[in-house]
């Protein structure tokens, strides 16, 4: 380690501003980084890790503003320093990578286009170096096509490769430092690992320093050198990573390490006609089939886990059984009798029957309505209560997702958590009372402690009202703490399907193998085994 | 932007022989403004910025309907007899006219007159030229004039006319801006042509924007037709108006807007011309029907509102009151002496009672197609008649389409009479049982007696009594309220001349500002 | 000079009248509302306030104005001077008069008109987004052919043809201004019906009445408000334009847009009647679109 | 390229739907309307004999469908007719004042396209400062001033003082200079009157995409935030910003009426309301398709330009 730290954030506060008030969102933090040296910055949502990384580029949001503290970078006081001269440092000495590459990228503008645009403003390179530049770091992040694929916009690229191409764009000045901003969060999971390797080495190659931020424990432990885990703004605890994760001193952070120890108890072989019974399906948009020959049954108080990285099919099979899409072939069974394919011939008592709770809470529930209109509607048109039946079932609605019902009645969706959503969307479905809950990726929005909060709550839901969960994820960890049986898709088609036990336990098909082994594990050499094992990689 | 009503009547009555002058409406004007007496100049180009005009202007003499049209036919064409400023017949392509029994006339036609074409104007043209608007196949406005000419036929250098009964009047028709004469060709002109003799050649048109004319070279009047070029503007806008005269895009103006007269004079940029005539701004009531079949209900409107706050407010004080008669003052039996009606609620209240009312509730419609400020003077009118008792409710009706829709279809709505100096005529067409166009749907059997008896009487003393005991008639029993007068207001740049009278038989010199006028 | 001298004037008053509102909204307001009102952009303030007169002066105005609505006073254009402080109109009528009960028909009208033509533009167009297909192409078929007819000159036919009554005139601007709104109504209610939200209640069977009302409108408000503002005004100026074209309210009803028009031709000589009128219009316009700005700022989060 | 075609071809089919349909309503409306060509030809004191001939002459005593079919079969053929009350071919009637429409129109465009534009987007650059709100309650008074009134306010300032011409006079031997010279005062009325609108629009759709992450990456890529609007925001907003130009070109084209009349401009307007005026059908037909057509075309080349500026569009995987 050099004498002379790269950056010295010493006391750094940041003040948020909601609705007409300035509230501080980080609290006095302290981060030292050396040249080469990567750090992991994690916590939950609203810890601050975003909003200090972009500190580091002396960088704060619309709505944002630095209060306290000191920013320094190599010497230089990004607090102090007039904007034009920060605006010189970014993307020329500080360089950020985004969530969502998807995003980021602008979509008016070809890839090379933007990553020749740094270079050539900062006065770094010339247009024609700076191109040739690209299609060699494209190469090293082991983009396909590195001569071609600059010369595409941004929707013709897939998600991996765009987030690699973004990694390169990074790269394109040889910053001194890397903010890496959740760069994998929206990546399927075997997508993710690819990014991850390209990402470490590159960073290792250049001699990079970096901030690795993230909510993943396992991702983290395979990028970065030193952990820092914050909560709330404030500082939990600073280590490297190996003891961190061996021995972490606080509790929060233990706290989070254990959030991955829910797993439902084992549950008897089901029996008896099943709740639903998707049957031979086949469906699609346009000519496309999306679903081909599709068969599942779901039990009473069973859960049957759905499977698959994106484009699998596993939503479409969800939008077959609701009566959303009405499938080409095949049909869906409840209670062993057929129902109509499309939902708007289905009676009030079919559709009350089969519930469904959103991934994005946020879009699932109407912002401008009130918690009690929102959980009182279903009651309200299918069970006919009034006045003050339906109070007090709302009421108990809250109670059982665990809210307090006198503050939380009368409150908009804005004003509430995630964690705090997604339950209101629980109590949505419920409210109904169905026999069958469609859980369409719930939790992957979530922080892992709310995660585990909403999965305890399912689980506990189930037993106490005899319900029939599909569920819908990508998530194994997720499907490991919660499944019955799984149903692994892939393009559309059913690969696997069996009792949880079962298919964890034994060998299985190729892809379902690739699925389980893509899940990062806590491990600091998860990633080197893994790309060992599959040859990929040295 | 129709034309104001009955633009094809003519405005005297005329005697059986050419050259007799008549009592002439006067010029007025404004206190300390006196007109150049110089003598006409030639040369300059003479812009006209006309509030008329319409895109579906065309050259038919039977359809020309508005003030642009009528001036800009005025400027190539001639009739066989013109009206000269002070409002007496004038020969022009009829050299002279005469009728032994008032049935058949005969008109000589001047030789030695060509159309711009080149071509001598005959008596063959000018048949031609009245036929285009006799037959059941013509579409000329014009048409009932020649309902009662049974033939029209040349002999030699002349144009016999005959009719199915003696009118003395005959004359005046061929004064008719739809009548001029126009190359004929086997007997029909070419509605479709802009040849004609008058004092302008046509060089370019557009309807609706814009005519541009050259000088006749070969005028046969000497003393006209003074301007080099004319172009004939239509400026619908009074403010364009306004703002194309202040700013010298053109040389005179019509239709000023009476708001804005003093201000203009105040500028000392152009001069006002404000001539005074016979025509009339009237309300019609419709004597059939209640309330208005009761006479007592007519006079209570008539006393309940204030006739010279319109002439000022409406007109600026260009114009004079009219007390309800239908003759104007520069009329040679105006009933100068009848007595005033003036403002007076308390009147207006008796006649109520006397109807059996204390209130009445009436509807006035109006649109400024009936003329210019007509909603305002039906506004002024309802504000004044409040005192008396009677509620008037302005009803403001679209321009578009007043005369098909609301004259003589509502019972009480404004109209517009362009005014006659002939007596007999004005209350033949207007006011006589049944007539076709009266617009009151008044009938009195007295005054029907009176019109018939005055037509024949010679003894001039008689002859006034009788007409002036017929308005009195239409004043205080007649169906139609005639609170003013209105002048024909233009505005000049004050480069442009005109002759000491200016004539009052229509806008712009009786149409003939092109031909009367000149640079100074 | 003078230009200059109106313009320090009229900052003057706009900052007067700007803290000083904002400092009364402050005092008056319940409690939760008091931040709102603290950190509201003097704009805001200066357009609340203005709105704020402009309703009083319409629900007050038999009070407020010193002579009846169309009684004719005396001369016609008087000078300012004491009784008549802003001189008398071309009839002799009280030119303060006329525009303190021209804001009560104008802006009653103006708001009927809008509101109208909100409520069914919306209706439709919410509900073209809603269910698509032909229900939506016909609908938006249509909507294209009439916003392809020059809006004066289709008023103008109309109005022709169903004759000027204050009824008819606000039926056929707001017939014309529905088409405007449909069309925003539907490309936001397009965005907003694939929402998860909107997929719930419909599975769970709510009705079309319900989906419009409860579920989608609300969340459409935003940029229909903003275009509300807007439209708001192009209402006085259609009213203008048609009076302009020899339509327009009735007299002798006082509105603004008339009032313009009537007096329009002394602009020519430098005479400032015609701008009471017109000002009063700006300044309405100016103010609701200054509230419209600072709610959609607020509601869009998107913090400067 | 082949999808934009497609949409071309269907977007004309429509259009000429759209023309059609047109065509029935202002038909229908003009039938609706009280009187008749030949008793506006006549004016109101033309006696009913003289009117049947007329009528009889004009074909109006037609019953209005086989009228309306007459002219509809015409039509399609490409005659367009002659006006029934001038007899003048339409052609010759419209041709030349259409050419003056759309020369003011291009004008006014050329006047306050870049203007309200550059407006929109240092509005949008400067957001929330004196400038932005200068600029905008401006706009706002500037839309809130009747046409004609702001039209007699720049007579009062740029004629009365002879700088300016307050009238148009268009005749043969005008040359291009004279007739933007001419024209320079409607132009600036109309300039006046839309560029608040395309400002207002311009601005918000900037600010719109300014909280975009692209956004964001670009201003942490170091970039001056005149690059930020100009090259990140100001591609992906082109495609609101074309579409309400092109609203504004239509309105340019096809809503000036009142400032024609005020500038005595001989254009479209003018004609087409003396035209209702005298139900001369066949005139109001052909400019209100020309104006229906002017907007269905607008339309479209908008919503060409806009595919063709989203690259999702136009390059699809």
């Amino acid at each position: 380690m050099e004498k002379q730290p790269l950056l010295t954030i010493r006391g750094l506060r940041i003040e948020g501003r909601s609705g007409d008030a300035w509230h501080e969102i980080v609290k006095g933090v302290d981060l030292t980084l050396h040249k080469g040296e990567v750090l992991g910055l994690i916590g939950e949502s609203g810890a601050g890790k975003s909003t200090i990384g972009l500190a580091a580029m002396g960088f704060a949001r619309d709505g944002c503003r630095i209060s306290g503290g000191s920013i320094l970078f190599d010497g230089i006081d990004l607090r102090a320093v007039p904007e034009a001269e920060r605006r010189a440092l970014r993307g020329k000495r500080i360089a950020y990578v985004a969530q969502s590459a998807a995003a980021s990228f602008n979509p008016a503008h070809k890839l090379i286009d933007q990553y020749c645009e740094g270079p050539v403003v900062h006065g770094v390179m010339p247009r024609e170096k700076a191109e040739a530049d690209a299609v060699e770091l494209y190469r090293r992040m082991r983009l396909p096509n590195p001569e071609e694929i600059g010369f595409r916009y941004p929707h013709q690229v897939s998600g991996g490769q765009l987030q690699r191409a973004m990694t390169a764009m990074a790269m394109s000045c040889r910053p001194d430092l890397i903010i890496f901003d959740e760069p994998t969060t929206a990546l399927d999971v075997t997508t993710q690992i690819e990014v991850l390797a390209a990402i470490r080495d590159i960073v290792r190659q250049f001699g990079t320093a970096a901030i690795y931020i993230t909510h993943d424990l396992a991702v983290v432990a395979q990028m970065a050198d030193r952990i820092k885990v914050l909560l709330r703004g404030d500082e939990v605890e600073e280590a490297d990573t190996r003891s961190m994760l061996t021995a972490p001193r606080e509790e929060y952070t233990r706290s989070l390490w254990a959030v991955r120890s829910f797993a439902r108890a084992e549950q008897p072989p089901a029996t008896g006609t099943p709740v639903v019974s998707v049957r031979g399906v086949t469906a699609g948009y346009g000519a496309v089939d999306v679903l081909k020959d599709v068969s599942f049954d779901i039990h009473a108080r069973r859960t049957v886990a759905v499977v698959g990285e994106s484009g699998s099919g596993k939503s479409t099979a969800a939008r077959v059984i609701t009566g959303l899409l009405v499938p080409r072939k095949g049909e869906v069974l409840f209670n062993g009798k057929a129902l109509p394919p499309n939902f708007k011939a289905r009676s009030r008592a079919e559709l009350r029957q089969c519930q469904m709770i959103y991934q994005m809470a946020d879009t699932a529930l109407n912002p401008k309505l009130r918690l009690r209109e929102l959980i009182g509607r279903p009651a309200e048109m299918y069970l006919g209560l009034k006045g003050k039946a339906l109070e007090s079932r709302i009421r108990d609605l809250l109670a059982l997702i665990e809210l307090e019902p006198d503050t939380y009645i009368d409150r908009l969706p804005g004003e509430l958590s995630g964690g705090q959503k997604q339950r209101i969307g629980i109590a949505r479905a419920l409210a109904a009372e169905p026999q069958l809950i469609i859980c369409d990726e719930v939790t992957s929005a979530l922080d892992q402690i709310v995660q585990e909060g909403i999965l305890k709550l399912l689980d506990r839901l189930q037993s106490e009202l005899n319900l029939a969960y599909m569920f819908i994820t990508h998530d194994l960890a997720t499907v490991k703490a919660i499944a019955d049986e799984v149903v692994v898709m892939q393009q559309g088609v059913v690969v696997e399907r069996g009792p949880k036990t079962e298919l964890f336990g034994r060998p299985h098909e190729a892809y379902t193998d690739l699925l389980l082994s893509s899940v990062p594990e806590m491990d600091p050499d998860w990633l080197n085994r893994l790309l060992a094992s599959r040859g990929e990689h040295a | 932007m129709k034309n104001p009503m009955f633009s094809h009547e003519m405005t005297r009555r005329g005697l059986l022989k050419s050259g007799m002058a008549m009592t002439a409406a006067g010029l007025i004007l404004p206190a300390g403004m006196a007109m150049a007496q110089t003598e006409p100049k030639k040369g300059g180009v003479f812009r006209a910025g006309i509030g008329h005009g319409s895109s579906t202007d065309g050259y038919d003499p039977g359809l020309w309907d508005n003030l642009y049209a009528q001036t800009f036919a005025a400027a190539r064409h001639n009739q066989l007899i013109e009206v000269s400023a002070d409002g007496a017949l004038v020969p022009e392509i009829a050299e002279s006219w005469e009728s032994a029994d008032g049935i058949t006339w005969t008109f000589k036609i001047r030789q030695g007159v060509s159309f711009h074409s080149g071509k001598p104007v005959t008596a063959d043209d000018a048949v031609a030229s009245l036929n285009h608007h006799r037959g059941d196949a013509s579409t000329s406005a014009a048409k009932p004039f020649f309902d009662a000419v049974t033939d029209i036929k040349v002999d030699g250098q002349s144009v016999v006319v005959t009719l199915s009964a003696a009118n003395a009047d005959f004359p005046y028709l061929m004064s008719d801006y739809h009548l001029p004469v126009m190359p004929g060709a086997d007997g029909k002109i070419d509605p479709t042509s802009t040849d004609g003799c008058g004092g302008y050649v046509v060089d370019s048109y557009e309807p609706g924007v814009q005519a541009t004319l050259n000088r006749n070279p070969n005028y046969w009047k000497s003393d006209r037709a003074h301007f080099d070029q004319i172009v004939l503007l239509s400026i619908l806008d009074p403010a364009a108006r306004l703002n194309a005269l202040m700013t010298g895009e053109v040389d005179v103006i019509d239709q000023v807007d009476p708001a804005t007269i003093g201000l203009l004079e105040a500028r000392g940029v152009a001069k006002i011309l404000s001539v005074s005539g016979n025509a009339h701004y009237v309300f019609t009531m419709d004597a059939r029907a209640a309330p208005y079949n009761d006479n007592n209900v007519r006079l209570a409107l008539k006393y309940a509102f204030d006739r010279q706050e319109l002439v000022d407010k409406i007109l600026a004080g260009h114009g004079s009151v009219a007390n309800d008669n239908p003759i104007g003052p520069a009329s040679r039996y105006y009933f100068a002496e009848m007595e005033a009606k003036t403002y007076d609620p308390d009147k207006a209240k008796f006649h109520l009672k006397q109807a059996g009312m204390d209130k009445l509730e009436v509807t006035l419609s109006a649109a400024n197609a009936a003329f210019s400020g007509a909603v305002d003077a039906a506004v002024l009118m309802s504000e004044k008649a409040a005192a008396a008792g009677i509620t008037i409710t302005v009803d403001r009706v679209p321009d578009d389409g007043y005369f098909d829709n609301v004259w003589m279809k509502k019972p009480f709505c404004a109209s517009y009479w362009g005014g006659r100096a002939v007596e007999d005529q004005m209350f033949t067409i207007a006011y006589q049982t049944g007539a076709a166009w009266n617009e009151s749907f008044w009938s009195n059997a007295k005054f029907d007696t009176l019109l018939i008896a005055a037509r024949s009487e010679l003894d001039e003393a008689k002859r006034r009594e009788m007409y002036q005991e017929m308005q009195q008639i239409v004043s205080f029993e007649g169906s139609t309220i005639i609170p003013m007068y209105n002048n024909y207001v233009m505005a000049l740049a004050n480069t442009v001349a005109t002759p000491d009278k200016v004539a009052n038989n229509w806008n712009l010199d009786g149409f003939r500002a092109v031909e009367r006028w000149w640079f100074a | 000079m003078q230009i200059l001298l109106a313009v320090i004037i009229g900052l003057a008053l706009f900052f007067a009248i700007g803290l000083a509102s904002r400092a009364t909204l402050r005092g008056l307001a319940p409690a939760h509302l008091v931040p709102t009102f603290r950190d509201m952009p003097l704009t805001a303030s200066f357009g609340l306030a203005v709105i704020l007169i402009y309703v009083v002066v319409s629900v007050l105005a038999p009070v407020l104005a010193p002579f009846g609505e169309s009684e004719v006073m005396g001369a016609q254009y008087l000078p300012w001077a004491a009784p008549y402080h802003l001189g008398t109109d071309k009839l002799g009528r009280d030119m303060l008069t006329r525009l303190i009960y021209g804001a009560r028909n104008t802006v009653g009208i103006a708001f009927a008109t809008t509101a109208l033509a909100f409520v069914v533009g919306t209706v439709l167009g919410i509900w073209a987004a809603l269910v698509g297909g032909w229900l939506d192409q016909t609908l938006s078929r249509i909507v294209d052919a009439l916003m392809a007819i020059p809006a004066l000159i289709f008023s103008l036919l109309l109005l022709t043809i169903f004759g000027t009554s204050v009824l008819s005139l606000i039926l056929v601007i707001a017939a014309v201004d529905a088409t405007r709104v449909y069309r925003l109504a539907r490309s936001v209610a397009q965005g907003i019906v694939v929402m998860d939200y909107i997929e719930a209640a419909r599975l769970r069977g709510e009705g079309m009445w319900r989906l419009i009302r409860r579920e989608i409108l609300p969340n459409a408000m935003a940029p229909l408000v903003a275009e509300f503002g807007l439209r708001f005004c192009f209402v006085f100026l259609a009213i203008s334009a048609l009076s302009f074209l020899g339509l327009g309210i009735k007299p002798p009803t006082a509105d603004w847009g008339s009032m313009v028009r009537e007096n329009a031709t002394l602009i020519t000589f430098g005479d400032v009647t015609p701008l009471l009128p017109a000002g009063a219009i700006a300044l309405l316009t100016v103010a609701v679109n200054f509230v419209v700005d600072w709610q959609l700022h607020r509601a869009s989060g998107l913090k400067e | 390229m082949n999808d934009i075609w497609r949409m071309i071809g269907q977007r004309l089919l429509f259009g000429l739907l759209t023309l059609f349909v047109i065509s029935v309503v202002i038909f229908g409306a003009t039938e609706l309307l009280p009187g008749d060509l030949a008793r506006e030809l006549l004016g109101q004191s033309a006696t009913e004999e003289t009117l049947a001939a007329l009528r009889d002459q004009l074909g109006l005593n037609d019953p209005a469908p086989l009228r309306y079919w007459n002219w509809l079969t015409a039509a399609l053929q490409g005659d367009f007719g002659v006006s029934m009350a001038t007899k003048r071919p339409i052609a010759d009637l419209v041709g030349a004042r259409l050419g003056n429409t759309l020369f003011l129109a291009l004008y006014a465009a050329a006047l306050s396209v870049p203007i309200s534009l550059t407006l929109g987007v240092l509005a949008a650059l400067w957001r929330n400062s004196i400038f932005d709100r200068a600029s905008n309650a401006l706009a706002l008074t500037a839309i809130s001033i009747p046409e004609f009134f702001v039209a007699y306010i720049l007579v009062l300032f740029l004629a009365q003082s002879g700088l300016f011409p307050s009238m148009v006079r268009i005749t043969g031997s005008t040359t291009f200079g004279d007739q933007l010279y001419m024209s320079f005062l409607p132009a600036l009325t109309l300039t006046l009157v839309v560029t608040a609108h395309m400002m207002r629009m311009t601005r918000a759709a900037i600010i719109n995409l300014l909280a975009n992450p692209y956004i964001e990456m670009a201003r942490l890529k170091g970039m001056s935030p005149l690059r930020v609007v100009l090259r990140h925001a100001v591609p992906n907003a082109l495609a609101p910003i074309i579409n309400v130009v092109a609203l504004n070109l239509a309105y340019l084209i096809t809503g000036v009426v009142v400032v024609e009349v005020v500038f005595v401009y001989p254009g479209l307007g003018q004609l087409m309301v003396d035209a209702v005026t005298n139900r001369d059908i066949a005139v109001v037909q052909a400019i209100a398709l020309i104006f229906a057509s002017a907007y269905v075309l607008l339309n479209l080349i908008a919503d060409v330009l806009s595919t063709i500026s989203n690259p999702r569009l136009m390059h699809r995987s």
